[in-house]
């Protein structure tokens, strides 16, 4: 079982583990990013995500296939928020399913990671003195 | 021929549309848009090798001809998660 | 933030979520074990958790203690359930917060490969014909 | 002098008690009293190089040396999470 969201709406994580949850499942792995009150030593109030819809829903269908061709994953549930995301909500959830513990973590991590690397998804960080979109730090 | 250009991020700040039709001639290569852009905003002349494309929905190199009816993304490295 | 509780009553993620819950804290990972239907061939009905307790609450401390200082963590929760807990109930939960997902990711898998190891927890379980206790498998 | 032992799990079972005091000799090792249950049991003789052992609370060795009002744990291997 796949499930890729993309919303404007905060995460309800008791939604998400009940979602399609199987009594073979074994174990959850949820991996959720937050907004952090502080980023390279300025003082964040909020961040807005913008994103390439269409592409990101592509990619992130195409990481989770990856995932589970790689792993014996009984669910794959990848949600990213949109718009405004405020001091400690979550920005995005991963969560996965599966027999074996080796199995989440791996898949898990190489989610988080393909993520970051491939999906057409920009955070501006917005603090008390200004802003700045992150994707042209580096 | 047509095609659709979208922009992202920082570089729709720059740019100052979201997404726009252009006619351009056959067999036109994605950096030859690119190119056209980074000379129309001096903003984005230092950027030019950080910028990521896609024709599409997929990611695509900067030699890729293109075809009408293309959708070409051009935006900045990306920063989800 | 270190939390260690063994309890009997149902795991709330919601509760342990909100637990010391800080705007610093960057991202959360969710190790949650569950009872499976089947082990090893045999239809699983439910587990009986036996526990010693005091030493349990030490073990669980000791490796709360060597995650936090391997690693970067602002939380660790760590609960275990005991007595009975029925099909796709939560046995475990693990949660860990990080500004740092490598932290995350690798301490949560500390975590629970040393639980697995060393925490004086025995699992019986109940099938549709006969029940049988874990430890005494390998 | 007096001692505490406790069993767990499947050890428990077949002992038939949890927890239980006794006056042994002094400086008397903890392999001596494993040696003693397994005596007593039929069940638990093939089983004896897989128990665990722990002194007040603390994973120990089987030549460890027990001291007056210690509570000594015999389990099997733990199968938690």
């Amino acid at each position: 079982m796949k499930l890729v969201l993309i919303q404007k709406d905060a995460i309800d994580i008791n939604e998400v583990l009940k979602t399609d949850a199987s009594n073979s499942d074994g174990s959850d792995l949820i991996f959720i990013g937050k907004v952090r009150d502080n980023s390279r030593g300025k003082s964040v109030t909020h961040i807005d995500y913008d994103i390439y819809n269409e592409m990101a829903v592509k990619e992130l269908n195409r990481i989770a296939d990856e995932a589970s061709s790689n792993h014996e994953l009984n669910r794959i549930i990848i949600i990213h928020r949109y718009g405004r995301v405020t001091l400690g909500e979550t920005s995005i959830l991963i969560l996965v399913s599966s027999p074996h513990r080796d199995s989440s973590y791996q898949s898990s991590r190489y989610i988080i990671d393909e993520i970051k690397k491939r999906v057409p998804i920009w955070k501006k960080e917005f603090y008390t003195d200004g802003s700045e979109w992150i994707s042209d730090r580096s | 021929m047509r095609i659709k250009i979208k922009v992202f991020a920082s570089i729709r700040d720059i740019c100052g549309f979201s997404e726009k039709e252009l006619i351009v001639s056959d067999f036109i290569k994605v950096n030859e848009i690119v190119d056209l852009f980074v000379k129309g905003n001096e903003e984005l002349s230092g950027r030019k090798d950080t910028l990521l494309t896609a024709v599409n929905e997929e990611y695509c190199r900067m030699d890729k001809t293109l075809e009408d009816g293309d959708t070409l993304a051009i935006f900045p490295p990306v920063s989800g998660g």
